[in-house]
């Protein structure tokens, strides 16, 4: 089954990894992932002022494409979805921007296109209980921690992609492959996101909480959705542990690669390669790579 | 032709000063059907009393107008006169000449005065015509009371009305009577033990000759109205048998099976077979039948064979009773917001997270840890503890918007208890206001701050989470504008008060309004503040709000003295002005059901002599009908009128004007 | 125009808000217009538009019905009833031939006095602008005959 | 500090403005503080987001004008999730962003941005960071 997908900028090329990774996992549950034939640049931030509409044209173009090719539309990259969700929703629910934008575009579109992330797929389309049963490799004894971060899921209103202050999407995706997750307390909060441009110490700082939350808690590998929160916590990995005593980096990939794993894809083609920490020796010794 | 006679009150000067009275009563003279009409000084002392009383009698007149000052002021007075006189009062009627027209009118000329003086005397004479004699309604009052809700509010009242001599039926739907009071160790802001003077009163509300108990059961359906409510009662089985049982305790001594405790809020466990808590009242046990694998699937057993007296019985059923009251006064008190709705403090996540009546439990000498402080998790003493106000409170995005008002001082409590129980403890508080007015209230947080030690910290927590073994509240102070982080070993929510699940349905049955809240509806916020929109059913307690155990108290206290004041007389008497419908005319589209405020009109059957329904038509309910003449206004069909404000009375009035 | 014209307006109050309303006005003993004449109802419920109708065909230049505030009512929701019935049939009254502008709706509430005053004056004044309301004239003769 | 406080400021055209751009309503606020208590970044914000909102209600735009707060937040929207008022603190600092934008006061300049930044970073970074930061 064809689902209309759209990759979004960055895993066109920094994310590559991320992008091959979630094709030949849903490959191996039965789904194609189908890119739109058209498609642009979401804008990578949703506009915070209401009234700057002008934002809101590049992802309005984006959802006019997709409605052209489907009724749904699968993103991978947290902001990319977090844009496309809530653009759509102003597009559906507030006429008056509506006519603005559509009049910007010189093209029509009234919202109608559901904007779902592969996670959502998953879970509500195909069902954690078909994916455990897709498991090839049980990741037995692997201990994930699963990064949300913020785009996934604020405003809770308008994702709604899981519960408000205590989600468990990852952790129960984890779950059916065979997986230990790990809760820690901050996975739901910001890595520092595009101060990277600007502000690396924050950056340092934000991505640091996160990840050394996740180790103490016993993450021995941390998984993310977003392109950016990738970036931002292996970058500052070195930083942490040259202060931090005792810390030791994990590997950082996306929840995609391993789930490509344990629905036994080939470990070359899921891009474990790109990692800037080194997956494969923590997954050698967990006796996934046999 | 009628027989009037016109009465033209000069007030002193205060109206003869602008109105010609004489010339009023000439005026009125030349009316058709007026045969008797003249001014006097001052109609309401006694000598205008008795000259009145004396023409109608001389006269033998069949109606009088008294244009005088306004209805509100003398009506009473010269309709009282008028039954002295053997004339129906409601044969008499004001025209107001005084507030409404020789007061605000000051021409000294006294012509514009005197022209309005002397329509409305013509208007009243002209609607008087059609006035029709009507008796005051007399409606028989049942003297037995029936209290909804077995808490401090609903025992009060209870007590207060026995005490009155009455008979009262207090139904409580818990095994027990006690309510949330029952749960709490001290009260602010005297600290004395909440069970040592609640205890006595339920003993008391038990052994009373005039309560009657009925724990375990629940109100299903409310009839009637003011003086005459039928009622239905379900008495859930308690599968023991309340004649037979001793209280003494076996069965759930030797009961194997537990389940978590409602009363100690899930801190401890409780058998299947029990009473919520040791000073439960009536001291009788009842089989909570979900759990109990006898009831379920025929084993065990148990309490069964150890009980002495035999009085379990594992057939019994719900009952049905049926009783009738005079009056209801509704007691059904308050529960807490469900915390999971605030992920970010953990509630339910993480185990040393517990709400405000949980913190109760534990500093409770009768609770779990048999009143240490003990965190859920590892039994661990706290060495810190943060109180977290306001959760749910005041926030309109996750909680309520109001204030739960009792907040502020519980917390304060609390910090006492946990460091008189825990000496070298510290108490931490979020708060966003303390809101502390009420008696020896303010001293009560200052103790709790500058004796007790708490510390109080002016912000919200953001997020609550667990770090090896500790639990870290990050949150703000906003008074030194910084962000504060605190291990703590444990936290305790404030949660909001909340009206409790199934409120909007008993109101329904009950025929009272509630808000957006589901508190209910008081009939004046300040003077009928335990009144009801309907005749005989009063309010007390926290099922109309937030309140405090004083407040609470009082509430009771004043229900009860309403219902003994109702309950003083064999019948009460109600102003005739009531609907009434012409069977003849209606044609039962029940649009007069629909706009009644107060459901006073019934859906009535007119049957044939098989008894076979012919037609349907509506029914006024005198005792509930408060003559506000809404559906008259309503019905299509003219089928309904307002007694002493028919349709011919008002018209007649039009069109003389 | 009209300077000796004298407006004659019936107003329909009800018994527990603006009634007591308009006696504070006497009480504290304000001045206000002599034009109009009171018919006291116990609540703007009960007001049936026919009355209005009425009025205006016993010849009343002006109506002005008032009760309590909406949430205030003795009865606790007469005065809704009433403000619905009042929309629906606002448009009638117009079908009929009234000018609407010879036709208030109000609340004052037994405390406002001044309201009730200012009322009166500023109704009595505007039917005196409109002059008298001759469209129902003799209609009550028509139909005696 | 003393601040003089006026009708004028408290509601100035340009808090109205600010209004209208960031779709809140600065009086919901009640000052719990929750915003200040959650706030990733707020330990490197000169004015935290509690008092940035008490700033615009006292009228005090120049006070917010002057701090860095508005480059730091990252639009996390922690505050705004949290809030007890459903007032976004981030929202009201994008606004105050795009007030300096729109002006073209930029707060980057892109000649200055490190290469191997530019080269190694994902685009979202880069597109994302130009709009906040770059008119």
């Amino acid at each position: 089954m064809k689902i209309p997908y759209y990759p979004g900028c960055t895993l066109n090329t920094v994310a590559k990894d991320f992008d091959l990774s979630a094709r030949e996992s849903a490959r191996a549950v039965g789904f194609e992932m189908a890119e739109l034939s058209q498609w642009n640049c979401c804008g990578a931030t949703f506009p915070l002022t209401p009234d700057n509409l002008i934002a809101l044209t590049a992802p309005a173009k984006v959802l006019a494409n997709a409605k052209k090719e489907g009724d749904t539309l699968t993103t991978l990259c947290s902001v990319c979805y977090n844009v496309l969700k809530r653009t759509n929703k102003v597009l559906r629910d507030d006429k008056e921007k509506r006519g603005v934008i559509t009049g910007f575009m010189e093209e029509e579109y009234d919202g109608s296109v559901e904007v779902v992330h592969f996670l959502e797929v998953l879970r509500d389309k195909l069902g954690f209980g078909k994916v455990k049963e897709a498991v090839k490799k049980p990741l037995k004894g692997l201990k994930v921690g699963s990064y949300y971060g913020c785009m996934l899921l604020r405003p809770f209103e308008d994702m709604g992609i899981d519960k408000a202050e205590s989600p468990t999407v990852m952790e129960d995706l984890f779950r059916a492959l065979g997986a230990e997750p790990v809760f820690f307390p901050n996975r739901i909060e910001c890595c520092g996101a595009h101060l990277a441009m600007d502000n690396e110490g924050i950056v340092k700082r934000l991505s640091g909480n996160v990840l050394t939350s996740a180790v103490d808690n016993g993450a021995e590998i941390v998984v993310t959705s977003c392109p950016l929160c990738q970036y931002n916590l292996e970058n500052s990995q070195s930083q942490i542990a040259s202060e931090a005593a005792g810390y030791n980096p994990v590997p950082v990939v996306y929840f995609t690669q391993l789930l490509g794993l344990a629905l036994g894809q080939s470990i070359d083609t899921l891009g474990f390669d790109k990692n800037r920490w080194d997956a494969l020796p923590l997954l050698k010794d967990k006796g996934l790579l046999s | 032709m009628p027989r009037i006679g016109v009465f033209v009150c000069q007030c002193g000067n205060n109206i003869a000063d602008t109105v010609d009275t004489k010339k009023v009563a000439e005026e009125a003279k030349k009316l058709p059907g007026v045969v008797y009409a003249e001014d006097f000084k001052f109609m309401c002392s006694s000598p205008g009393q008795d000259a009145f009383r004396e023409a109608i009698r001389k006269h033998n007149l069949d109606g009088v107008i008294v244009s005088a000052c306004s209805p509100h002021m003398h009506e009473k007075t010269f309709r009282r006169a008028c039954s002295g006189a053997g004339l129906n009062p409601y044969k008499c009627e004001i025209a107001n000449i005084r507030e409404q027209c020789s007061w605000v009118h000051h021409d000294k000329t006294k012509e514009t005065g005197t022209v309005k003086s002397i329509d409305l005397t013509r208007m009243t004479i002209e609607r008087l015509k059609k006035n029709r004699a009507l008796s005051t309604v007399k409606i028989p009052v049942n003297k037995r009371a029936l209290v909804i809700g077995g808490g401090i509010a609903g025992i009060q009242a209870a007590l207060d009305i026995a005490e009155g001599g009455r008979q009262v039926v207090l139904v409580e739907k818990e095994p027990s009577i006690g309510g949330n009071m029952a749960k709490l160790s001290e009260t602010f802001p005297t600290m004395d033990c909440s069970q040592c003077i609640l205890t006595p009163k339920m003993v008391e509300a038990e052994l009373h000759d005039n309560i009657k108990l009925y724990t375990y059961s629940e109100v299903e359906k409310v009839d009637g109205y003011i003086g005459n409510f039928t009622v239905q009662i379900r008495k859930k089985a308690k599968y023991v048998n309340e004649e037979l049982c001793t209280g003494c305790g076996e069965c759930w001594e030797k009961c194997p099976f537990k389940a978590p405790s409602e009363f100690e809020h899930g801190l401890s466990k409780r058998k299947v077979i029990y009473t919520p808590f040791p000073q439960a009242v009536p001291n009788i046990p009842v089989i909570d039948a979900p759990n109990c694998p006898k009831i379920q699937k025929d084993k065990c057993g148990l309490c069964e064979k150890v009980c002495g007296p035999k009085a379990i019985d594992y057939k019994q059923k719900d009952q049905v009773v049926t009783e009738e009251f005079g009056a209801i006064v509704v007691a059904t008190g308050y529960e807490l917001m469900p915390n999971e709705r605030f992920g970010e403090y953990g509630y339910g996540r993480i185990p040393d997270v517990i709400n405000g009546l949980q913190f109760e439990r534990l500093a409770s000498s009768s609770g779990p840890t048999g009143g240490r402080i003990k965190r859920p998790s590892d039994g661990k003493v706290p060495e810190s503890v943060v109180f977290i106000q306001c959760v749910g409170s005041r926030d309109e995005k996750k909680g309520v918007s109001y204030c739960s008002k009792v907040c502020c001082m519980y917390t304060a409590k609390h910090t006492k208890l946990y460091r008189h129980k825990v000496q070298d403890g510290q108490a931490y508080v979020f708060y966003m206001d303390i809101r502390s007015g009420g008696k020896r209230y303010e001293e009560f947080v200052r103790g709790a701050i500058e004796h007790d030690g708490a510390m109080y910290l002016r912000g919200r927590v953001s997020r609550v989470y667990e770090r090896d073994g500790k639990v870290v509240v990050q949150g703000a102070d906003t008074l030194s504008d910084s962000q504060v982080e605190i291990e703590a070993d444990m936290v305790v929510l404030a949660t909001a008060i909340v009206s409790r699940t199934g409120a909007d349905t008993l109101a329904q049955t009950l025929g009272i309004g509630y808000d957006k809240h589901k508190f209910y509806n008081e009939y004046h916020p300040k003077l009928k503040p335990v009144e009801t929109v309907t005749a005989g059913i009063f309010l007390s307690g926290t099922c109309m709000g937030p309140m405090d155990i004083p407040e609470t108290v009082a509430q009771g206290s004043a229900a009860a003295s309403k219902v003994l004041a109702l309950f003083s007389a064999d019948e009460m008497a109600r102003e005739p002005i009531t609907a009434l419908v012409n069977t003849m005319t209606c044609n039962a589209c029940w649009d007069c059901v629909v706009a009644c405020p107060y459901s006073a009109i019934e859906k009535d059957t007119v049957k044939d002599r098989q008894g076979n329904v012919v037609r349907w038509l509506a029914k006024v309910n005198d005792g509930v009908c408060t003559g506000c003449g809404t559906c008259v206004a309503a019905c299509r069909s003219k089928a309904i009128d307002l007694k002493g404000y028919t349709d011919e009375q008002v018209y007649a009035a039009i069109n003389a004007f | 125009m009209n300077g000796n014209f004298e407006p004659k307006i019936m107003a329909f109050v009800c018994n527990w808000c603006t009634y007591a309303g308009a006696d504070l006005a006497g009480t504290s003993r304000m001045e206000y217009r002599p034009n109009v004449r009171i018919v006291k109802l116990p609540c703007t419920g009960r007001i049936d538009p026919l009355f209005i109708i009425k009025a205006f065909e016993n010849g009343a230049d002006g109506v002005l019905v008032s009760g309590c505030h909406p949430g205030d009512c003795h009865y606790t929701a007469g005065n809704y009833h009433a403000r619905r019935r009042w929309i629906a049939f606002r448009s009638l009254m117009e079908f009929t031939g009234i000018d609407m502008r010879r036709l208030h709706f109000s609340w004052v509430s037994a405390s406002e006095a001044i309201k009730w005053v200012d009322l009166i004056n500023s109704v009595t004044d505007e039917v005196k602008q409109l002059g008298p309301f001759m469209e129902y004239r003799g209609l009550k003769e028509k139909a005696a005959e | 500090m003393k601040i003089k406080l006026s009708k004028e400021d408290i509601d100035s055209a340009l808090i109205r403005q600010l209004e209208r751009m960031s779709g809140e309503d600065f009086k919901k606020c009640y000052q719990c503080g929750n915003c200040s208590g959650g706030c990733p970044v707020s330990y490197a914000m000169d004015v935290p987001p509690s008092q940035i909102i008490r700033f615009l209600q006292l009228g005090r735009v120049d006070k917010i004008a002057e701090a860095n707060s508005m480059w730091v937040c990252v639009g996390c929207l922690q505050c705004y999730s949290r809030c007890p008022k459903g007032v976004s603190v981030a929202n009201t600092l994008e606004a105050m962003r795009q007030l300096s934008l729109r002006k073209g006061a930029d707060h980057d300049d892109i000649s200055e941005l490190p290469f191997p930044f530019l080269k190694k970073a994902p685009q979202q970074a880069i597109v994302c960071g130009f709009r906040k930061f770059v008119s």
